[in-house]
Parts: structure tokens; sequence; C-alpha cells
């Protein structure tokens, strides 16, 4: 291990008595809305991002909010049986393509893979930009669907379902999704390029930021099965309109052929959505056990294997849908495979922890609710991709509280992960460490209470998507209504502390967790162009035995046990690496 | 149902395999992240901040631990494989002696059908049906102990049949056939859900299967024991064909309903008691039946002219003739059909208006 | 990657001149792809459908698209990221093919 | 080369101009394997029904309009080569030359089109078109040699969703190339630029390349079949 140790501070740390005139950054650099809209600094295009898909997950857990609240009798509490169809879908679609998938990739992708590679901007920035107008334009479009009546198929779309039978507004909702899958592919190209192409002097493959694995594994999986969903999506358009089409089992089509169409797509979707988080937590988890990562090559590798291997298995969602014997053997076969590099990761995750030094700040509560939610969450799919299981199981509330378990377990709990560490990054300003961290608890614990008990009634056989129920499972939906509303609460801290810290936060220095990556060496907020001259690297990502960055400067001091990160503005820590031994083991 | 018991109630083989399945991977993947959450917890604390030093030893990891956890979970996950493949097989191959119930799914009901001939209805939102069909809303009765193999298909969208107290579940679609099988072990009533999103009233698509013994059921399904929900209505079935035959043949002209028929109803024949011209009486059953087929002039029902043609093996062959009797027996009160130009398609294909025939694969 | 620094000439700071195309080649290729398609199809319609026609008309067809990536899309001199780049859009095609038929040429062996 | 020129070319966030032109074929190979895998979604739909029905397949296709269909095909390999030639005008600097190919690329391209159109008024015409106005002829005609007419029309939205597709990416070609041409008059393409260019031809040959597979998939599955 050969560092070349340069005895100076972070240089982009502005010096603590603060009333200095504001460095010029990238918030700041103009205020008009134009200055917004046709802004091509990746870092505003992030915020543009961050804004919407908030707003798409309040619309989201709006919709949310009323199929649980229906679900308190079995009859349907307050809504007719359309209406429900309608806010079940709604909430797929919302949170779906306009919440999880551009979460991470298109909010702390766009904003950190520059600046953690150490670019000046992605590397076509107006693509970027193009990227957020096609995805509003589709969430434009699948929004006025919903007001002008909704959508009754369900997220997934089966036909002849969705292109005969339903009656409601399919084609707007649909061309919304198709739209905005361009907006993905565009991220995922701009993304794989910049890391191609861009990285800066020293910063080898093997020195890249996990989280910039997953993005790259990530985009793979936006690039080569997007395509085959917008063909699909457009396909089932042109069926509904013309009456006739390939899907239409009156002149011999397949409805299956569609499910496999769609699932090859929409099963590596759920690890578009879930790799992003898994690579927050591999940043998260070391920042804040001060530890290098446990296996960096595993990890890295088992991005990419999910990635590849995730485009194998799709058909798991379809084995009671009547194919074949012997391909349903084959896929769920291939569905275990996936289950390993998974696991692989859970595995290095926690030995990191081992030896550490812990502190239980916002974002690390957060990564662990992510490790331990997506334990329960991965190893409830392995039910799902065993054949003698499934055929009871599957389209069970069992299901759905799986799935919610990865994406809303694992993806949202990584994003809100992302969203603390990172947050002082972005606007410059600490928030309040204590609500964020009793957010973070009542955000797990409202989870458990609302997924856990339909797991039961899944497994009891109650299936998804019924308003009208059996009235033996009450007792367990007004259960998880009752957590689903803590949940809700959870989830609104969030964004009145978020919110006010904007106006009363501390400022932020620019490295307030002590992290190693190239994105602390910015000012917080960055400026315009990220770095005023191009990085060099010289080691890995996460060297927090040694206590140096990536460019082998020495870390400030980390934040203590007890120590408010918000009081620490201004410490830039020593000038070096920690004037310590360092103990050297496997 | 009741969910007292953890485990839901197990009905048939196929679910029992479930439960061994389903508790083996529960206990394995429960002892793996447990041990994982102990990990993770026993870390947390010990390694604290306030525990340590606030220096970490540079741990970049192990290859040897790093093999160990991709092979191990490896092994695992396959047993869990080789279990499910199974389970799935038993559920796929349905023994040869299955009895076949044909199931057809239609926005929102399921239209259950007999190999011979009884129809029910199962399920759905009565707003949405015709007159018959709300008559026909009923059970599906089983009998236990012996395997019955559903087919199942959809007039409309894609449907699914679950019975999750026999841990199964198929998909109907339209235009193809699908099959699962029950060994009922257990009597009593189960659940029937539509398990595929199919529409506005898909949470209705749901009913109750019946487990019964095996002499009820065959009281049942011939019509002895008058069980909820099955009329004698009898498409696509061997009645249905018999009932077709009776039309063809032209019995309809004089075994009629009308004032002025030339021979005597033939409804609610089956197992009455009937007067010979000449004195006596006879029980009319399947023997009744085919003699006064056969050779009609043996035993004239008192007070009916003696015109009825013999039919021989050559004019109403063996199975020609099990068809008449079934509809014949199936004859109650008021069904004589009344004309002859006209009866619907059997209810077997699809009925899409395009529909050319099912996939022959 | 062109590489910048190589290049010499005053005139051509870039290197780009250096690897322009020679037009004989690419006419050549032409003539190649027009010769190529109408034998696809003469053979096509000489052949009628058999079981070898598809095949052939596959190849051919691979063959055309693979001349035209190599001379008119210079994948010749694409760097190494750019023919992965092809060559994963062809394997990940080759993933849905082959899963696709996994389910569709074995479905009917399921009797029951 | 004035190093004026130069600057107004590189774009500021790339070291020097070798990363940016790299960057940008990439990006451009990047999207074109979205567009492979997005045909490819198609082809696999089309692969698994001609497995199927093979026959109804082939006699569907010996009704489509092979003449047409050749013309169509030597058109586009044509305007690959004109593309091509353009991309070395661009890089040896010759405005005039660079303008011709791109035109002359373009008017292939929409004569492509236009006999597209008389192929589809021509189908239309014929009532070649699946659903309610699938002509009565066909459908006797198949019924006749022991064929469903349902997977001829099975066929027909095949062919009209695969030509339907590609045309729009052939008129995306010309909106781009046109575009092209009028950057190369107002001189916004020098040498240093001729990345942009070639990336508008490397979409072109790539819906040149589909082409020819769609021409046996199409109109080759039924060629020699007597009716």
């Amino acid at each position: 291990m050969s560092i070349a140790i340069e005895p100076q501070g972070p240089i982009a740390a502005p010096p603590p008595p603060e009333p200095d005139p504001v460095p010029v950054n990238y918030l700041n650099n103009g205020y008009s809305i134009w200055s917004w809209l046709f802004t091509v600094d990746h870092k505003r295009i992030g915020i543009l991002y961050l804004v919407s898909i908030s707003v798409f997950f309040l619309a989201g857990g709006i919709a949310a909010g009323i199929v649980r609240l229906n679900l308190l009798q079995p009859d349907g509490a307050i809504v007719t049986e359309d209406a429900y169809n309608r806010a079940f879908t709604a909430h797929g679609v919302m949170m779906l393509f306009f919440f999880l998938i551009p979460a991470v990739p298109a909010v702390f992708g766009n904003f950190f893979i520059p600046m953690m590679i150490g670019a000046k901007d992605l590397a076509f920035p107006k693509l970027n930009l193009a990227s957020w107008y096609v995805f509003m334009l589709g969430a434009i479009l699948a929004i006025w669907s919903v007001l002008a009546g909704g959508i009754d198929t369900g997220w997934t779309l089966y036909p002849p379902y969705s292109t005969r039978a339903s009656q409601s507004h399919v084609i707007p909702g649909v061309v919304g999704v198709f739209i905005s899958g361009f907006s993905s592919i565009m991220t995922g190209l701009n993304i794989m390029v910049t890391i191609h192409k861009m990285r800066a002097p020293g910063m080898t493959w093997g020195r890249l930021p996990l989280f910039v694995w997953a993005l790259y594994a990530t985009s793979l999986i936006q690039l080569l099965a997007t395509p085959v969903v917008a063909i699909t999506l457009l396909l089932i358009v042109v069926e509904r309109m013309m009456g006739i089409g390939i899907f239409d089992p009156t002149i011999g089509g397949d409805p299956i052929l569609f499910q496999h169409m769609f699932w090859f797509y929409s099963h590596p979707a759920v690890y578009i959505m879930i790799l992003p988080g898994m690579g927050v937590i591999s940043e998260v988890l070391t920042c804040f056990s001060r530890k290098n990562i446990f296996g960096y090559h595993a990890v890295a590798w088992s991005s990419v294997g999910i990635a590849v291997v995730g485009f194998l298995l799709w058909a798991h969602h379809m084995f009671v849908a009547g194919i074949s014997f012997y391909a349903a053997l084959l896929f769920s076969l291939l569905s275990m495979l996936v289950a390993v590099p998974s696991a692989i990761k859970v595995f290095n995750w926690t030995a990191t922890l081992y030896r550490g030094s812990i502190t239980f700040h916002a974002p690390m509560l957060f990564a662990l609710g992510f490790v331990v939610l997506f334990i329960i969450g991965g190893l409830t799919g392995l039910f799902l991709a065993t054949l003698g299981t499934d055929i009871h199981l599957h389209d069970t509330y069992f299901v759905v509280a799986h799935f919610h378990f990865v994406m809303v377990g694992g993806m949202v709990m990584g994003y809100f992960a992302g969203l603390h560490y990172w947050w002082p990054k972005m606007t410059g300003r600490m928030y309040s460490d204590w609500w964020s961290r009793l957010a973070a608890i009542i955000i797990i614990v409202g989870f458990f209470l609302t997924f856990i008990p339909q797991f039961y009634i899944g497994y009891h056989g109650m299936p998804r998507r019924y308003p009208n129920y059996p009235h033996e499972f009450q007792i367990f939906n007004v259960m998880s209504t009752a957590g689903a509303s803590i949940l809700g609460i959870g989830y609104l801290m969030p964004v009145v502390y978020l919110t006010l810290s904007l106006f009363y936060g501390k400022k932020a220095s620019a490295n307030p967790w002590s992290a190693t990556g190239l994105e602390w060496q910015c000012p917080s907020p960055p400026s315009v162009h990220n770095f005023e001259k191009t990085p060099v690297v010289v080691c890995g990502p996460y060297e927090y035995a040694i206590g140096v960055d990536q460019m082998g400067r020495g870390l400030p001091e980390p934040p203590g046990v007890d120590d408010n990160p918000a009081r620490r503005s201004g410490i830039t820590g020593p000038a070096g690496p920690m004037n310590k031994e360092t103990e050297v083991v496997g | 149902m009741n969910l007292t018991p953890f485990i839901p109630e197990i009905a048939s083989t196929q679910a029992y395999q479930f439960e061994l399945l389903f508790w083996y991977i529960a206990i394995t993947a429960g002892l793996v992240g447990g041990s994982v959450y102990a990990a993770l917890l026993y870390f947390c604390i010990k390694y604290r901040r306030g525990n340590t030093t606030g220096s970490t030893p540079r741990i970049l990891g192990s290859h040897r631990l790093e093999l160990a956890w991709t092979v191990m979970p490896l092994f695992v996950f396959l047993s869990y494989f080789a279990g499910g493949v199974i389970v799935y097989n038993n559920a796929h191959h349905p023994p040869d002696d299955a009895m076949e119930i044909f199931v057809i799914g239609k926005q929102w009901m399921w239209k259950a059908q007999y190999p011979t001939g009884q129809r029910v209805i199962i399920g759905g939102n009565p707003r949405n049906m015709t007159e018959a069909e709300r008559e026909s809303i009923g059970k599906l009765i089983l009998p236990i102990g012996r395997p019955v193999k559903i087919t199942i298909t959809s007039e409309d969208v894609i449907h699914d049949f679950g019975v999750p107290a026999f841990r199964s579940k198929m998909d109907a679609v339209p235009g193809r056939y699908t099959q699962v099988w029950y060994h009922p072990t257990r009597l009593g009533e189960y659940h029937i859900f539509c398990d595929q999103y199919c529409g506005t009233w898909h949470s209705l698509m749901v009913g109750k299967i019946k487990v019964v013994e095996q002499k009820e059921f065959d009281d049942w399904l011939m019509g002895h024991t008058p069980l909820q929900g099955s009329r004698n209505a009898v498409d696509g079935s061997l009645a249905h064909e018999g009932r077709q035959l009776f039309l063809k043949l032209n019995c309809i002209s004089c075994h009629s309903s009308t004032p002025n028929g030339k021979a005597p109803v033939l409804e609610g024949l089956y197992g009455s008691r009937v007067p010979l011209r000449g004195g006596g009486a006879e029980i009319a059953d399947e023997e009744y039946i085919i003699k006064s087929i056969r050779r009609p002039r043996l035993a004239v029902v008192d007070g009916w002219e003696s015109i009825m043609p013999a039919y021989d093996e050559t004019q109403v062959t063996k199975e020609q003739m099990d068809a008449l009797v079934a509809y014949i027996r199936s004859l109650k009160k008021g069904q004589t059909p009344d004309r002859t130009e006209y009866f619907p398609a059997p209810n077997g294909a699809p009925t899409y208006p395009r529909t050319q025939s099912p996939e022959k694969k | 990657m062109a590489e910048p620094n190589t290049a010499t000439a005053n005139d051509d700071p870039h290197g780009i001149r250096q690897d322009v195309d020679n037009p004989a080649t690419l006419i050549l290729v032409f003539v190649v792809l027009i010769g190529l398609a109408l034998a696809n199809i003469g053979i096509s319609g000489a052949m009628g459908p058999t079981k070898l026609t598809l095949p052939l008309q596959l190849a051919i067809a691979s063959v055309q698209a693979g001349l035209v990536a190599y001379y008119f899309m210079h994948l010749r001199q694409g760097d190494k990221v750019v023919i992965l780049t092809a060559l994963s859009s062809l394997f990940w095609m080759g993933i849905l093919f082959v899963l696709f038929l996994a389910d569709y040429l074995t479905r009917h062996m399921v009797v029951g | 080369m004035s190093a004026s020129t130069h600057s107004s070319v590189l774009k500021h966030h790339f070291e020097d101009l070798g990363q940016q032109h790299a960057c940008e074929r990439l990006g451009m190979w990047m999207f074109l394997a979205t567009e492979i895998l997005f045909f490819g979604g198609l082809f696999g739909a089309y692969a698994m029904y001609r497995i199927w029905y093979p026959h109804e397949f082939e006699l569907a296709s010996s009704h489509l309009n092979r003449t047409l269909a050749t013309i169509n095909t030597i058109f586009l390999i044509t305007s690959s080569l004109t593309m091509t030639l353009a991309i070395r005008s661009a890089k040896l600097g010759q405005r005039g030359a660079l303008i011709g190919n791109l035109l002359i690329t373009v008017a292939l391209a929409t004569a492509f089109m236009v006999v597209k159109g008389f192929e589809y008024a021509e189908d239309f015409h014929e009532q070649l078109v699946p659903g309610p106005g699938f002509g009565t002829h066909y459908h006797q005609e198949a019924i006749s040699k022991g064929l469903d007419p349902a997977k001829i029309q099975l066929f027909l939205c095949f062919y009209y969703v695969m030509t339907g597709i590609h045309g729009i990416h052939i008129l995306v070609g010309i909106g781009c190339i046109l575009w092209l041409a009028w950057e190369a008059w107002r001189g916004t393409i020098p040498p240093e630029n001729y990345s942009t260019v070639e990336v508008v031809s490397l979409y072109w040959h790539l819906v040149d390349a589909i082409w020819l597979f769609l021409m046996p998939l199409l109109y080759l599955a039924g060629a020699g079949m007597k009716h």
C-alpha cells in the first residue's frame, strides 16, 4: 500500500470564521426560474429530479393511504371497488416508474457520480436536462390519466385486460410510462459513458467508490432492459387502439408473451431500484463504522453479477401463468443464483462493522434499517423463487409484503440514507440530528408493523388487489393500516426538518461526516464546476482506518458518539493522516 | 376458515407437501437471517464509538470467508430449488384416474362443469349475471380422498383459480388450457379466490369448495340429493350430447311437452314408477330406458299408442345410448326443449367471437 | 479511441484525417451488400419455404449487418468499450431469445 | 486549423477532443444497443409465433410486395454508403461534398418512405390488413390450404408494427440528417466536429441494418410460394 500523502488539509473547506463573502456555488449561481429550468449543471438537474420525485412519492403515498384505509373493513371502508382498483394502480405506477426507478440514479447518481469520479459534469449535460423534461412529460401524462379517471389495470398491465376489457384511461398512462422509460435510458447512458470515459487521473476501476459500481450496474440494466418494455408498452397501445394486436388470443396471440416481455424489463427493473440503494449503503456503513469495506471486489462484482444474472430469471413471476413446466424449472434454478450475490453483499456489510467504531447518526440508522429489512425481504424472496412454495404464495399478500420489504425497506431506506448522508453536501446545511434519528426509528418501527401482518395473511392465502376480503383477515389488515399510519408520519418528518434546515440549519462543513470520497473534497455546496483543478486519485475509496481521503489527504475528526454534527461546522480536522498505528488484517 | 392456528388448514396432499417445504425454507432461512441479525446487533453494541478508542484496523476482506459465504448459501438455495421441483412436479402431473372438472373463468365468475354435466357457477357479483347464472351459483363439490383434475381456461381476460387450503393456484388464460389437480384429504368448506387481477369485481370472483364424502358426492352427482347451486343443465356434458341426439333423432317431435304430443313427456321420468299397458309397472332406471329405446314394444306405457320405432345399434350406438340415458336422467320438470332449430354451443372452447380452434400444441 | 498526440502533421493536430475511409473500400463493401441483398431475394424465391430457407436468409442478413457494422459503422476503429457495447447488446438479445425459446419450445411438452 | 474553432468545438467539461469524440461515439453506440434491444423484443415475439405458426406466416408473407421491398433495400443500402462518404467529407473538411452527401442520403430516405407509402396503399386496397377489414379472399385461401386465417392476421400485425416503427426511425433519421446539413451549411461542422456526423451516421446504419433483417423475416418468408 503506497499512498502519497500531502501534508495539507482539505482544500475546499472554508475557513472557520463564517461571515466571509459567500463563494459562488451551484446554488447561488443564478436565482431565476430559467437558470434552473435551462440549466445543464448535473447538480441542479439532480435537484430538479429530487423535487419532482418527492412530489410523485407524495402522490403515490396518498394512493397507498387510500388503499390501506379502504382495507380497514372487509367490504371496503371508504371507496368503491373501481376507485380502489384505480388507487392501487396509481400507487404502483407512481411509486415504481416515477419514484423508485429515478430515485437514486437520477438524483444522487446525477449529482454525485461526476463528483465521485472527479469529473466536471456528466458526459452529455444537455441530454441530462432533456432526460428530466422527458421524465416530466411522461409523469404529466401519467398523472393526467389518473386525474382524468384513472387506470385500473394494475401496474403490470396484463392483456387482454389492459387491451380490451379495461374501461379506464390506459393509453395516456401507458404512453406516460413509455416516455419516462426514455428518460431512464438517457440517465443510464449518461452515467455509463461518464464512468467509462471521464474518470479523474488515478481513478481506476478498482478505486471507484462502490456507489459508482452500483450505479454502473444499474445503468447497464436501464440501457438493456428498458427498450424491451418500451416496445412492449407500444404494442399494448397499438393493440388497444386498433382492437387487434400480437397479444390477442382471438387471432392466435399469446397473452403470456406479454408477460415474458414485460418481466424481461420489470424483473431487472427491481434491480434498477435496489442496486443504487445497495451502493448508498456501502458508502454509509463504511463511513459511520470508520472501516474499509470488507471485500471490496466481492461487493463491486456482486453488483455487476446481480445486474447480469438479474436478466435471466424474469419468468419466476409466471410460475403459475401457464408457462412450460421445463421453463419454470430453469427459471427457478436461475432465480436461486441471484440470491447468492445479494447474500454476499449482506455478509460483507455485516463483516464491515466488525471491529469498527460505530456512530448512529441518521444515515447510519437508515443504512442499518436497510440491512435489517433487506435480509427479510431477500429471504422471503426465496419462498417465491422456489417452485413448490410459489404455487401457493404467488399473487398473495406474501408477495406484496416481500416486494415492499425489498423496495420500501430496502430502496426507500437506502434513498433516505443517501438523502441524509449527502444533504449537507447538496444544500450546505445541517439538519436536526435528534429529529432525524427519531424519524429513522419511527420509519423502521412503522415499517415492521405495516408489512409483517401482510406476510401472515399472504401465507393464509389472501390475494393481492382485493378490496373485499374474508372477515378473518380483518384484524391483520387493521394492524397493517395502523402501521402504515406510523410509517406515513415517519415519512413526513424528514420533509419538515429537512425543509427547516434549508432556512435555519447550521452551515455544513465540506466534510461533516469525515468521509473519504472525492465528493467531500468539494465545498458544501459544491462550486459550479465541482473541482478547481482535476483531482488526482491515489488510493481506494474507504481508507478510514488510515484516515485519508482518495486524494491521500488526512480526514477531519469524525463526529463523536454524542456529537451533534450540526455543532461541528467549521471543524476541518488535522492536516495529514491520523497519527496512529494502523493494524492491517487479512 | 379460522386463523387461530398459525398454519392454515391443510386440506390436500399437496398442501401437506407445501407445508413441509415452506417450513424447511422458513427454518433454514430463519437461522441464517437470525445469525446475521445477531452479528449485527453484537457488532453494533460491542463496536459502538463510545466503547472504542476511535481507531480501527484496516481489514480488507478474506478470500476464504468470501468463498464460504458464496458457496454455502448456494448449496442451501439449491436444496430449496430441489424441494420446490418435487412439489411442483407433483402439482403438475395429475394421476391418470383423476376425475376431470372443467372450469371456465369469466368476468367475474367461475363456471365449473362436471364430467356428468352438472354445472355450477362459483362466486361473482350477482348484479353482473344473467338470471340463469344467478340460479346456478353454488359451491364446487368435491369427493374426499379421490384425485380431481381441474382443466382451466378463460373466456375473456386472465384469471387465476386459487385454493389456499389446497395450496394450489393456476392462471386461466384465454385461448389456452391449464391444469391443476387436488387430492382432498379433509372434509369442509374452503375458499376459492381469483388471484390474477381481472377488473372491477376481481375481489368478488371468490367462492367455496366443499369437500364431502364419496357417497354424498355420488348422490349429488346423480341428482338424488339436491345440493344448492346445481341445476341439471348439462352443456357440454354427456347429457348435453344426449340432448343434441334427442333433437337430431326427432325424439322431440313425439316426446314433446305440447298438448298434442304423441308420446309421454320424459320430464322427471328417471327413477319414477311407470304404469304399463296391460297392468303392472316398472321403475324407470337405465335398464328400462335402454330397453324402451331398443325394443319399445316390449313395455308400452299405459294410455299411449305403441307407435315408437325400435332403434338398433346401427341407429343409436352404445355411446349415443349412454348419452341419451344421461340426458333423460337429467331431464327435470319444465326442461323439455320446445324448439328444435336452436341450442347453444357446448361450453367447451372459449367463446370469443373470432376464436378459432384452441391451441393444439 | 483516437490518440491525438500521435498526429504530427501540422494541419491535422487531432489525427482526424489519418483514419479517413478509403472510398474504394466503401464502394466495394457497398457492391457486396447489394449483391448479397439480391442473392438473398433470388435464393429465397428459388428455394421456396423450406426448413433451410430461414436460417440461410438470416445468415446472409447477418453477414450484411456485420459488414455494415465493421466498415460503415467503423467498428474496426472502435475502442474496446464500443465493441463491448455492440457485443453485449447482441448477447442480451441472445438471452431474450434463448429464454423465450426455453418456454415456447417446451410448452407443448407439458401434457399433465 | 485555428485555435478558436478548436475551443468552440471542445465542450467545457471535457479534457480534450479525443475524450469528447470517444464519449460521443460510445454514447451513440450505447443508444444503438438500446435500439437493438427495442427491435430485439419485437424480433423475439415474431420468432416465437413463427415457430408456432410457420405455414400461416409463410402464406401471409407471400402476399407482400417483394418488388417494392427490393427497391427499398437498394435505396437504404445506397443511403448508408452516402452517409459514410459524408463522414469522410467531414473529416477532410470538404463542406460542399459533406452537404451533397447528406442531401443524397435524405433523398434516398425520402424515396424509401414514398415507396413504402405506395406499398401500404396497395396493401390497404387489397384488404391485406388485420382486424375487421381483413379480406375475405385471404380468409378463404387460408381455409382452403388448411391453415388458420386468424394467424394470417397475426403476421399482418407484425408486418405493420415492424415496418411502421422502422418507418418512424427513418423519419427521425431524415430529420437528423437535414439538421446536420443545415449545420454544415452554417459551417459549424469543421473536421474537429466530425463526430457529430459520425454519431448520426451510426444511427442511420443501424436503421439500415434492421431493414436487412426485416426483409427476410417479413418479405422473404413466403418467397417462391405458389398460389
